[in-house]
């Protein structure tokens, strides 16, 4: 039941971590059901800098490498990304 | 026809051979973008660049065929680097092949726009006051928004 | 900040590196022209380009010294060839350097929209039917008409 | 009094010149008063395919490597080069 939940640039700096597993069964979703808002809202409760860094206004959230808003399903398998506006090119 | 995400310095003249091919349009057209030895204002001395590899494949993969048929291009190549960057190395090049120049240029033009805001690539500048992550620009999202406002019409 | 007239095939790498010149803008824009191996439907075996060589050269002199102010750039570069083309071979090379990148695709894009109707060049194609002037095309009359109009705003 | 008369693609071929010597003193016109509509009436007098190539509606007069009107006056010295439309590019 688990999701590959992936941070980039400012996000991967604050947090100290690129990539984290993510269980979806200790979520109160049933299952199908848990968006990315829901996966947000629970890694919040990692701390005050998990918290802030999650919830910036302009955050991006990609699954399955396509931006998603945070009503996106989540599913067993996915794997999740969270970073800053993108800056390449 | 293809992307390339690289760590070594982009061969502009071995990638336009490449995408020219021996059989060219009529139109080509090239953007390369290089580091920049400031940043409002500031002197930058490096560049570091972090991206998602499997997502900035797909994105740039995505845009190049986008590109091929909006602007009806006949061969196109967009190619990207990672990692650590010189002041005045190249960051990014993008090329397009089509019969007509208006195409050509245009498509150069779409890639480079929106590349800019859709890849998944993050700049951390080095200078002598330390690092920092560069901001989005307002102006990026607005050149990007452009071509959306002409696809909705 | 220069321009060369040649009956020579252009050296698009040699241009390229000449315009760079170590020591680039963050942005680089190049265009080149080919011969097409057909028009209108009619194949095209060869090319014949005449020019007036003085007005030529003031011409896309001014061109290039216009395109510079108008889009803030470092340099630029504008190759026409003349004589006796064959099919798929370099016609024109344009290369811009500025700060940002649209300055230096939309200077390209002006340098070739330009020059189509304001250079002294004139195309006569060789085919199985034998030989003919090409006409001037509305669609450039109105390409460099775009850039007329936004002068006058 | 003489201006140095060019011509190119198509009216090069039409009249089997690429350059002519026209002298000003030919003209009625008082000296600093001859424009390029008066050099082009005076030279459409020189046969049926001069006054065809010089009265096409798209002509193109370029006065010392500049494109000018018909309204333009010329001087002695000057160049005055008479083309259809450019295609380069």
């Amino acid at each position: 039941m688990s999701v590959k939940i992936k941070l980039f640039s400012s996000l991967r700096e604050v947090l100290g971590e690129s990539e984290i597993e993510f269980d979806l069964g200790t979520l109160d979703s049933a299952p199908g059901e848990a968006d990315v808002a829901t996966i947000k809202a629970a890694l919040s409760k990692c701390g005050a800098d998990w918290r802030e860094a999650l919830n910036q206004p302009n955050l991006v959230h990609a699954l399955n490498h396509k931006v998603v808003y945070t009503q996106a399903i989540v599913s067993e398998g996915d794997e999740l990304a969270f970073f800053p506006p993108m800056t390449g090119g | 026809m293809s992307v390339a995400l690289q760590a070594e310095a982009i061969d502009v003249a071995a990638e336009y051979a490449r995408l020219e091919g021996g059989i060219p349009g009529a139109a080509v057209a090239t953007f390369t973008g290089y580091v920049r030895a400031s940043s409002d204002g500031h002197p930058v001395t490096g560049l570091e660049l972090e991206h998602y590899p499997e997502m900035a494949l797909k994105v740039l993969q995505e845009l190049g065929r986008e590109a091929e048929s909006r602007f009806q291009l006949g061969r196109w190549r967009i190619v990207h680097r990672f990692g650590l960057l010189a002041v005045a190395e190249t960051i990014v090049w993008v090329g397009a092949v089509a019969d007509h120049r208006g195409q050509a240029i245009s498509a150069c033009e779409y890639m480079m726009d929106t590349l800019k805001t859709d890849a998944p690539f993050w700049k951390r500048e080095q200078g002598p006051a330390g690092e920092q992550w560069v901001a989005s620009r307002a102006s990026d999202s607005e050149r990007r928004a452009r071509w959306q406002a002409r696809e909705a019409q």
